[in-house]
């Protein structure tokens, strides 16, 4: 790819952010861990896509918004749900197909929402989210509101037409919208250059009129000041932005896909991992003597505690009731006059 | 009653509902400064401005994106297909994220808003322009499909769609929009979806239609009241849910049915209707129920094929005569 | 013969297809280095090269008109949706383009290729990715539809669709690649496209079943045989032409039908067939047909829903008895 | 938008390639004149759309084809078909909806086909047949060939997903494909401005790696000469190319569409039917004496005989008989085994 992403140059990085950033990184990790496990067990089922690795991304960059601003994401929606302040137990409920997931266990793990955060699912059709993000923008400029609209996909979906459409009539009427790529190189099996004509994903932005940048996105403040720039311009200017974040993903596509040999090599994927944006932060608060390794570890014990008591919430919430089946199929109100 | 035509009655709900709510709005290609493809939004923009009269690029499944987007934070947007054959294109819209936003998210999405736009032939626009597709989206949950034939129904069901509270697929006629009929003015109309409506009486054989072949129907019905056949007329008006007790009312009486639409017959309305009718009323009928429906072919663009192609006020008599062993 | 499943079925109808004639491709996501995202294209790339196993980018409406463009000009090219859940972006080229192109061309340009991939619902895949389309594709004239239920049928099938002038519409299961049967190897099997298969011989009920509901017909069919109920199970294989005459002859035998289908109710394929049962036997049946089918929902995410929603062996067996009046 | 198109430079301007060149515009522009006629009377129905105003692009561009070239275009789509060499009399036929048109009166004005001369339709969803040129482009690679595609659509349809996924794989692929935006301005009343966050259509082509080039496209050289160097490299290095070329319609969208009046001035028109692209060949051959006003107006009598005569033809033709209604659904031909 031609141009090297511009270091982070965060003013912000104290040692409180700091700390938030590490445990909501940690809390994804091992929260997915988990999830790992209970996929194996078969309590949960179906496609499940793990996060790991990407994980500075969704904490860095919705630590940006506010909370009347709106999230939409894409089937890898774990990381975001969380970062955003879905609670391990609703999002673990969820997962297991349980009456007390966050969509009361119709939605599973490609589909989770939470209306209370402004977070709008979760979707499983690659592209297909863009285009309503677009549309919320749209919104929040049709009722004159600052609010954004963050959207995230990978970067083999920028190959899909939803993108296209969504992303011209984001700049052509120029709506509160960021678009986030999360680059992690692969869409499943297909490395971004036998997909993508031109790989440098942000010269698509030029076509749309919309400001792009490309970002180390395992540098959490990197993520975080990127955002930050395109979600002032968004709530100043009503102009939207398009981000590549330059990242890599830790595990198989999905719970079916080998984590290496097939498509990418063992060695890339070590190679890879020494970015691991967990142990960079890490090692940063490290040196600056923010964090030592009995803080890390009672910080690491704790957010492990929340998990299980997750898994154990999730394990102990009972099935949707059968009935449920044929609820919020449609909405049962009469049309009223006025 | 002022006598309006079926675009005019369009054109009244829109902008009835927009003065009403001001998070109605309506999206589509040509729908402004073009005042519609077909006018049905004339004067629109004038009266709303351009931020809730939206002109669009050609980009059919964003823009269809864009509309659920915007219901998903509590605008309620009106969707203009120019016609229902660009609609193929936007359908994942319509079928992935509209129809099933609700379920997936167990209720805390609803998805208030309204897909609509001509459906079904016109005149010699051959076989990309020329698709009826309301069995498509008749089968999908999450959806209302509704298919006015009137101009008076086309009000009602427009104010109601706009405001309820579900994604509602809206089928229009491009052959509908100059015909006229009564429609009140200051009066509220609100016609309640799912409800069918008898627009003839009969005792002989019930004709069930929707849309476009509501008018063949009546047609019919009139000429054949004249030799003592009289047709119970049954418009289903709302394709999903449909009204399957109106159904059975009428064939529990007349004993008979024939069944017309515009669409293709493999898995199309009609087989619905029948699938209905054999269950609700197998003691009751005399005679295999009928249906009439286009050719099983795409449209072709010679007046004499593309005739022959379409369900017909002779093609429904047949029918009819079969039915009742009167040939 | 040899036992193999139904997915490398399929890879040796591919793989012979592709021996036999060079102008036969096979293009789609992952289908290459990846050896398919259901591995029924393993080796192939290895054996045939990147030019005739062809990986795309997440463009389902681009390939799939890529592959009508190359069939325009003679090449016979076998689109792999990774399932049919996403062929719904591409739907405009297989039924604007593939389905109406000889049509529109009075005969000069024939579509010789095959959609395909897996469809329907497999476990918790939840409401995007659990969607079962043959009654939609079987709506529409100039295409083929076939739904292979067991490996000999796949292989069967799959070798005549890629040999077919036509585009065919080729609905695999997922839930059926791992399934076991009979596949000669050396032997030439071309199976016809629109002529059922009667997979259970029997007279006190008809069961007509395609894809995956084939298995559960069966399954009720063996454990009724043993209660002395024995049905006539049909399997439709070609959903488009529908093999009318294979089931009017069961049903004139049994006088009941129940028609099981993986689809959602309205306007599915079982609507069809009981409308033309309705036709064809009105005078044999002694009962109203009746549908097993998904719940009239999208698919919930949760085991128990799911498996509340889908069609099963102790609805069918239920429906069975109902039309029987046992119970 | 941002750059001049490049001057025509072309060496082969002689008079046999002028009177050739203009021999074909006029016949295009004299045949709609008369079919906009017919479609007054009754005799063409449907959707009609003229290409008076735009003839120097398929005059320019199908004069660089060899027979075994193919082209694929959209509705609008006379004007291609006869500068590709298909007869008057079988395209009029076919808007008359007769047994002698090109596809037996089943396609009609916008699916004019024509086998024998790689003529690969009229398509009538905007952008649908984009993916169908690369697809046929893929074809000629995958066999070997040096044959191109050449592809024609509006600016408008740039906007739709079609476009962008079949630009993509061309570019990815590296497909011997020409795709010809036909840049009139308006996609029916919508000014370019209005739907395209970036005006420069060509700014598409980085995105896709394709090399691309802006054309003054009432200059039926200048036309000839882009395509030339875009045939010739698809032929030699099967490198698809964008062009975009600049042009004006001086009809209503289809017949149901005013001239003037609603989305455009008379003053805009007026302007721009001065630049028209038979004038100025006309001009051109004028000032070069390659043409009097003796010769012109014999060559327009004899375009407009010829005309009368594809009228008379068509009029004279037969409906298609009833049963041809069930033909050609399906190829009804056996399975056979090897
Ligand atoms: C339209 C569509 N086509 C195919 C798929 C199957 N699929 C799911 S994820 C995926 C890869 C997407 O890659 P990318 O966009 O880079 O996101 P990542 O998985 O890397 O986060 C594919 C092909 C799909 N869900 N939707
Ligand atoms: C997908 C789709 N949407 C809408 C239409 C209706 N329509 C036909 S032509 C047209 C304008 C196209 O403009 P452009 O691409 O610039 O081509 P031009 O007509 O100017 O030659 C529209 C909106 C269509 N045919 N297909
Ligand atoms: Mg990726
Ligand atoms: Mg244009």
């Amino acid at each position: 790819m031609a141009k090297k992403p511009p270091k982070s140059t965060s003013s912000k990085s104290n040692s409180e952010l700091n700390h938030s950033f590490l445990r909501s990184m940690l809390l994804q990790r091992r929260f997915e861990e988990r999830a790992a496990e209970a996929y194996a067990l078969g309590k949960i089922g179906g496609f499940c896509h793990l996060y790991i690795g990407q994980e500075a991304i969704s904490t860095g960059a919705l630590s940006v918004l506010r909370p009347d601003d709106y999230v939409v994401t894409a089937y890898r929606d774990h990381g975001q749900a969380l970062a955003r302040g879905m609670t391990p137990r609703s999002v673990m409920a969820e997962l297991f197909g349980r009456r007390d997931g966050c969509a009361g266990g119709k939605g599973g793990s490609m589909h989770l929402f939470d209306a209370k955060l402004n977070f709008l699912g979760g979707h499983g059709i690659v592209g297909g989210h863009i285009p309503l993000a677009t549309g919320v923008a749209f919104a929040i400029k049709y009722r004159g509101g600052d609010q954004v609209c963050l959207c995230f996909f990978g970067e083999a979906a920028v190959n899909i037409g939803a993108f296209h459409e969504a992303l011209n009539m984001a700049g052509l009427w120029k709506v509160p919208a960021v678009f986030i790529i999360e680059n992690n190189r692969y869409g499943m099996g297909t490395e971004v250059s036998r997909a993508m004509a031109n790989e440098d994903v942000n010269a698509r932005a030029a076509t749309y009129n919309i400001p792009a940048e490309s970002v180390d996105a395992q540098d959490v403040f990197a993520v975080r000041d990127a955002v930050t720039r395109a979600v002032d311009r968004a709530r100043a200017e009503k102009t939207p932005t398009l981000l590549e974040m330059r990242t890599y993903r830790f595990m198989g596509h999905s719970m079916s896909d080998a984590v290496s040999g097939t498509y990418r090599t063992k060695a890339e994927l070590e190679q890879e991992m020494r970015r691991d944006p967990i142990i960079l932060l890490h090692n940063r608060m490290t040196e600056a003597g923010e964090i030592d390794d009995a803080a890390y570890a009672k910080l690491d014990d704790e957010i492990k505690v929340e998990v299980q008591d997750a898994w154990d919430f999730a394990d102990a919430s009972p099935e949707p009731e059968l009935e449920e089946l044929y609820k919020n199929v449609v909405v049962e109100s009469l049309v009223t006059s006025h | 009653m002022p006598i309006v035509t079926y675009r005019d009655a369009l054109n009244q709900a829109l902008r009835e509902e927009m003065q009403h709510d001001d998070r109605v709005f309506l999206m589509g290609e040509e729908v402004g400064e073009y005042n519609g493809a077909y006018k049905v939004s004339r004067g629109l923009l004038d009266q709303f401005g351009p931020m809730r009269v939206v002109d669009t690029p050609i980009a059919e499944l964003g823009f269809a994106g864009i509309g659920v987007g915007a219901a998903m934070v509590g605008l309620r947007p009106i969707i203009e297909f120019m016609t229902w054959n660009f609609a193929l294109l936007a359908l994942d819209q319509v079928v992935n994220a509209a129809a099933k936003m609700l379920y997936m998210s167990n209720g805390q999405f609803p998805i208030p808003m309204v897909f609509r736009g001509p459906n079904g032939a016109a005149l010699q626009l051959s076989a990309q322009h020329s698709q009826a597709w309301e069995s498509w989206l008749a089968h999908i949950p999450g959806l209302k499909v509704v298919t006015p034939a009137t101009p008076y129904d086309a009000k009602g069901l427009l104010k109601s769609a706009i405001r309820d509270e579900n994604p509602v697929v809206f089928l229009e006629g491009e052959m509908l929009y100059n015909t006229k009929g009564e429609v009140p003015e200051g009066e509220e109309i609100l016609i309640p979806l799912g409800k069918a409506e008898r627009k003839r009486q009969g005792e002989h054989c019930s004709v069930i239609a929707h849309g476009k072949t509501v008018l063949i129907a009546i047609q019919v019905a009139d000429a054949l009241a004249k030799e003592g056949i009289n047709l119970d007329v049954i418009d289903l008006r709302t394709i999903r849910p449909m009204d399957v007790e109106a159904i059975a009312e009428s064939v529990k009486k007349t004993n008979r049915a024939v069944v017309v639409e515009e669409g293709w017959e493999m898995c199309g309305v009609g087989a619905q209707v029948v699938d209905y009718i054999q269950r609700e009323c197998f003691d009751f009928l005399d005679a295999p129920v009928l249906r009439v429906h286009q050719a099983d072919v795409p449209m072709p663009y010679a007046k004499n094929l593309e005739r022959a192609a379409k369900p017909d006020a002779q093609k429904l008599t047949a029918a009819v005569r079969k039915v009742l062993y009167l040939e």
